[in-house]
């Protein structure tokens, strides 16, 4: 009963953030309702129990992502900078596109809600497991090799930056890269 | 061994619920019990940002070998009460161009966050009010939400010295925030938990800063450090510097908003002194010796919460210390600090953590007679 | 083969000091500086974390002192019975008058002359005397507390003696026409010349 | 109201200078509602308020410096719960004019004042802030903060002493305990325009009430 409330509440949350998220004049105001529709979401994460997915959520996109976002648009735009509007045929085939898309999940979504129902069964996740999920090596153990592929990422874009970066002349190397 | 403790509140806690399990639905005792909760979490948080905004004023008296207040009341004890009640009734500006929503908002980012992380700590046993298997990563998200607010607050102040401190506050928590969770995840490799109880209960004969000497104490002042930054203060508290940014991104906010800034500064001072006390100090765990039963059970009449707020408070006087010691970082150096210092230490240790734990090289894996729990 | 290469190749940058050697000012022999410049890095960061951890220690020892020294607090209405406020200090212009409600101001106006901002204003008076002579005497010495600037000029030039400075601090008015003193007291009058009394002597306790 | 029983702790009521003209103002106050004691609330919300203002220092010379001195160990403003120097004038309930305004500063101070939230108050320090003071025939200085802004407390001297700060402020703390928070709105004296002349071209600056700063959100 609760629960039901409370899910009904993130669930018009989401929905009215999005909305507004989408339809914001201001960038900056769009920014801060994707933020509303991220942490309504860890809370229906939370409804579910689902903790470290919750706190991730959390951490990752909320207070990582989304800062990173309201970062950039302080870097890039002038304060209150709007956005126009136009109605163009890109803007019709757009959502011509995203209601057929809308149609497709939700197909999949109803066939198969039953079926992933049945993965939920409202038990805290412990700690153990997901570490051994993420670290392991095994089938459906997928994440260590992932990171270090990330990590390559990271290497790869270093490298791309030291080799794109102006080569130091010996004789008047810039001030204060020393210490 | 059960030793006894008078002075506990984990009687009262189980007799309320008790009664409220038998009195009541069970839809109706959950709700009366948070309600209960809310309540009690929040006086908390209010008592103790008032507690810590008079002893902060004195003790920088002292360090400054002034006085501090002395007027009101006893050793002017009652100074931060005259405090809140002037802010709770001080004017709040209505500003003509700033952008309305986000301004409002601001300042419940900032709260909400420090309240949220707030009720994560274990204040004493059974006083913990939300423990997740997750704790430690739930205080570190919820933490950093407080961030956004910053951000916001100087954007929609519309002010060229709001936005200038809250891009510094900005780039500061989020590159403090970074070290602060690696040194905590030092700290979960250990001990292998994260759950905030049972990382206190680990502790019971070993503090977690000596169980895993040497990467541990290295964790634990990289924490310190990076907590001191994430609030802002001492040495780290150019987001704010006065004499060219005003007041930083709380420039333009008056009145009670501007109070809800400044209580989340002292509280999350507290917050940052009181996990780590959990995660390094043993918590509310008092001080125990294996096999020492007398020694034990003196050290249980001293209450659970006694012990935690005095680990707190030696933190609290530690960070309040460095703050009157250092002169204010410039930017650059300080996002040198972070990224070049801190950061890289912060990888190497949680290795070297990693090896001593496989190892075997925990004070509990060596001397299992005197520090593991389990015989 | 190949990895032993890496390795060394990881070593090189580690360890090697021609990468990051400043070769500009290169300082001159003797000064201590140079050698930290031909310092290895890898080396130098490390004992610079050492080096910043002992400095700053040794800040705190200054403050820690600093915690438990005594404090030097004087506390400003609790003790303004004992509170001794120098002589010197030139707080509020008097003019002293005597049991008789006599003072020595003479009228000249000299104070009023030498007053940089005008802060002094003497307003005189003539009357008759009984045996026919007219006399300027004193009517009101307006002195205006709020411009003064505590020179002194007109306390110096006085020819006699009728104003002092006091040190009574506690000025504090909430109306700025209070900050303008009348100087002589009503129905005051100038003191009859005793030419053999000593100067100081005259003036009131 | 009996201003015998506003009580400063520490100082005799009967030792502070000035009493009629505090009288005068709460008459004034109290001229056009009904003469009440001043309530439990109101007192507590008056101890509240007199007992922490935060200061904003508007030094321009050496009375700034007196003013250090006396937020330093010797005197020590924060025994009074004053040492919080909010350096934004959103959050300052005191401004303490300490120094010398100029014509072009002018603006700037009223600019200030206008950018307090209420309650709001103004103490004028040492000779410049009161009347000009050494520069009062001077062509470019305004003769007295008055006359751009209320002031509720004079402090003469050149500098004042830091005794003489507290014993200012300790007055202004006897106006705060006299107010009445619910029935009266404080007076508040308006500035005289025809002091803020702009030296170039004669004319009068316009510094109203409302400062109006361009709006960047509305588009051109």
């Amino acid at each position: 009963m609760a629960q039901q409330i409370i899910f009904y509440i993130l669930a018009l949350a989401i929905a009215v953030f999005s909305i507004l998220a989408v339809t914001s004049k201001r960038v900056i105001r769009s920014a801060t309702y994707l933020l509303f529709v991220l942490l309504a979401t860890a809370g229906l994460f939370l409804l579910l129990n689902y903790h470290y997915l919750f706190a991730v959520q959390v951490t990752v996109y909320a207070g990582g992502i989304m800062v990173l976002f309201i970062m950039s648009i302080f870097l890039t735009h002038k304060p209150g900078d709007q956005f126009i509007t136009r109605m163009s045929w890109k803007v019709r085939s757009s959502a011509f596109l995203a209601v057929a898309g809308l149609v497709l999940c939700g197909y999949i979504i109803v066939k198969n809600v039953t079926r992933v129902y049945s993965y939920i069964n409202g038990n805290e996740l412990q700690m153990q497991d997901l570490g051994t999920t993420m670290m392991g090596t095994e089938k459906y153990q997928y994440l260590l090799p992932f990171e270090v592929i990330s990590v390559l990422l990271l290497a790869c874009i270093i490298g791309a930056i030291l080799i794109a970066r102006k080569e130091k002349s010996p004789m008047n190397p810039p001030q204060g890269d020393m210490d | 061994m059960n030793y006894s403790q008078p002075l506990e509140l984990t009687g009262i806690i189980s007799t309320l619920d008790t009664f409220f399990r038998n009195n009541l639905t069970p839809f109706w005792a959950t709700f009366i019990e948070g309600a209960l909760i809310l309540i009690a979490i929040l006086a908390a948080y209010a008592i103790i940002a008032l507690a810590l905004i008079y002893i902060e004023r004195k003790i920088t008296a002292f360090f400054q070998s002034r006085l501090g207040p002395n007027r009101l009341g006893k050793y002017g004890v009652i100074q931060s009460i005259a405090d809140m009640v002037k802010i709770l009734i001080k004017e709040i500006i209505q500003i003509n161009d700033v952008d309305k929503f986000l301004f409002y908002a601001a300042p419940f980012f900032v709260i909400i966050s420090s309240v949220l992380t707030f009720g994560a700590i274990p204040f004493g046993m059974g006083l913990q009010a939300v423990d997740f298997k997750i704790g430690i990563i739930y205080v570190i998200a919820a933490s950093s939400l407080g961030v956004i607010g910053v951000l916001l607050a100087g954007w929609s102040s519309n002010n060229k010295y709001s936005m200038i401190g809250a891009m510094r506050s900005g780039a500061q928590f989020v590159s403090y925030e970074l070290s602060a969770a690696f040194s905590l995840m030092t700290i979960v490799v250990l001990s292998g938990t994260m759950q905030l109880s049972e990382i206190v209960e680990n502790q019971r004969y070993a503090w977690n800063l000596f169980n895993g000497h040497i990467p541990a104490m290295i964790a634990f002042v990289i924490y310190l450090i990076s907590g001191h930054a994430e609030t802002n203060r001492g040495p780290f508290d150019l987001p704010e510097a006065e004499g060219e940014l005003t007041a930083g991104y709380h420039t333009e906010y008056s009145g009670l908003q501007f109070g809800f800034f400044y209580l989340a500064e002292y509280l999350n001072m507290f917050i940052i002194a009181a996990v780590a006390t959990t995660v390094f100090l043993g918590g509310w765990m008092p001080i125990q010796i294996k096999g020492l039963d007398a020694f034990n059970q003196v050290m249980w009449y001293i209450p659970s919460y006694v012990w935690f707020f005095a680990k707190t408070g030696v933190l609290i006087f530690l960070s309040l210390w460095v703050r009157w010691s250092f002169p204010r970082m410039r930017i650059d150096l300080l996002l040198n600090l972070e990224w070049k210092y801190l950061l890289p230490i912060n990888l190497v240790n949680i290795l070297l953590m990693v090896l001593m734990v496989l190892a075997g090289w925990t004070l509990s894996d060596w001397f299992p007679g005197l520090f593991a729990i389990a015989p | 083969m190949l990895k032993f290469h890496f390795i060394r190749k990881i070593f090189f940058i580690l360890l090697d000091t021609n990468n990051f050697k400043i070769t500009q000012n290169i300082p001159p022999s003797g000064f201590r500086g140079a050698d930290i410049n031909n310092m290895n890095p890898f080396i130098k960061y490390i004992s610079g974390i050492f080096t910043a951890v002992k400095s700053l220690l040794g800040g705190m020892l200054v403050t820690w002192r600093e915690l438990w020294r005594k404090k030097v607090t004087m506390q400003y209405p609790e003790n303004r019975d004992t509170l001794v406020i120098s002589d010197r200090w030139r707080s509020e212009l008097t003019m002293p008058h005597d049991e008789n409600n006599e003072h020595a101001c003479t009228a000249c106006g000299i104070c009023m002359i030498n007053c940089p901002n005008g802060t002094i204003n003497v307003i005189s008076k003539t009357i008759e005397t009984e045996d026919g002579k007219k006399k300027k005497i004193l009517d009101k010495h307006i002195w205006d507390y709020g411009m003064c600037t505590f020179c002194n000029l007109c306390v110096i030039t006085c020819p006699s003696d009728a104003i002092i400075f006091n040190n009574d601090f506690e000025g504090a008015m909430f109306d700025r026409s209070k900050l303008v003193h009348q100087l002589n007291k009503p129905g005051s009058k100038l003191r009859e010349k005793k030419p053999l009394t000593p100067k100081g002597e005259q003036k009131a306790p | 109201m009996d201003l015998k029983k506003v009580k400063i702790k520490a100082f005799p009521a009967e030792d502070f200078k000035d009493t009629d003209t505090l009288q005068a103002y709460i008459d004034e106050l109290n001229a056009n509602g009904t003469n009440v004691m001043v309530g439990k609330l109101d007192q507590m919300i008056n101890w509240g308020r007199a007992n922490s203002l935060w200061p904003l220092a508007f030094a321009t010379s050496c009375c700034g410096i007196e003013f250090m001195a006396a937020a330093a160990a010797h005197y020590d403003l924060a025994r009074f719960g004053m040492e919080v120097t909010r350096n934004s004038p959103r959050q300052a309930d005191l401004m303490v004019v300490a120094g010398t305004i100029v014509h072009k500063m002018g603006p700037l101070l009223r600019r200030v004042y206008d950018q307090m939230a209420e309650p709001k108050y103004v103490v004028a320090m040492g000779a410049c802030a009161i009347s000009g003071g050494p520069f009062v025939n001077s062509y470019h200085v305004i003769n007295g903060a008055e006359k751009i802004i209320p002031v509720d407390v004079y402090i003469p001297g050149c500098p004042p002493r830091p005794e003489s700060l507290f014993y200012g402020l300790l007055q202004l703390q006897r106006k705060v305990k006299a107010e009445k928070f619910f029935d009266n709105k404080r007076i508040v004296r308006p500035y005289n325009p025809a002091t803020l002349i702009d030296p170039k071209t004669g004319e009068a600056l316009d510094v109203k009430n409302e400062f109006k700063a361009p709006n960047p959100l509305k588009g051109k």
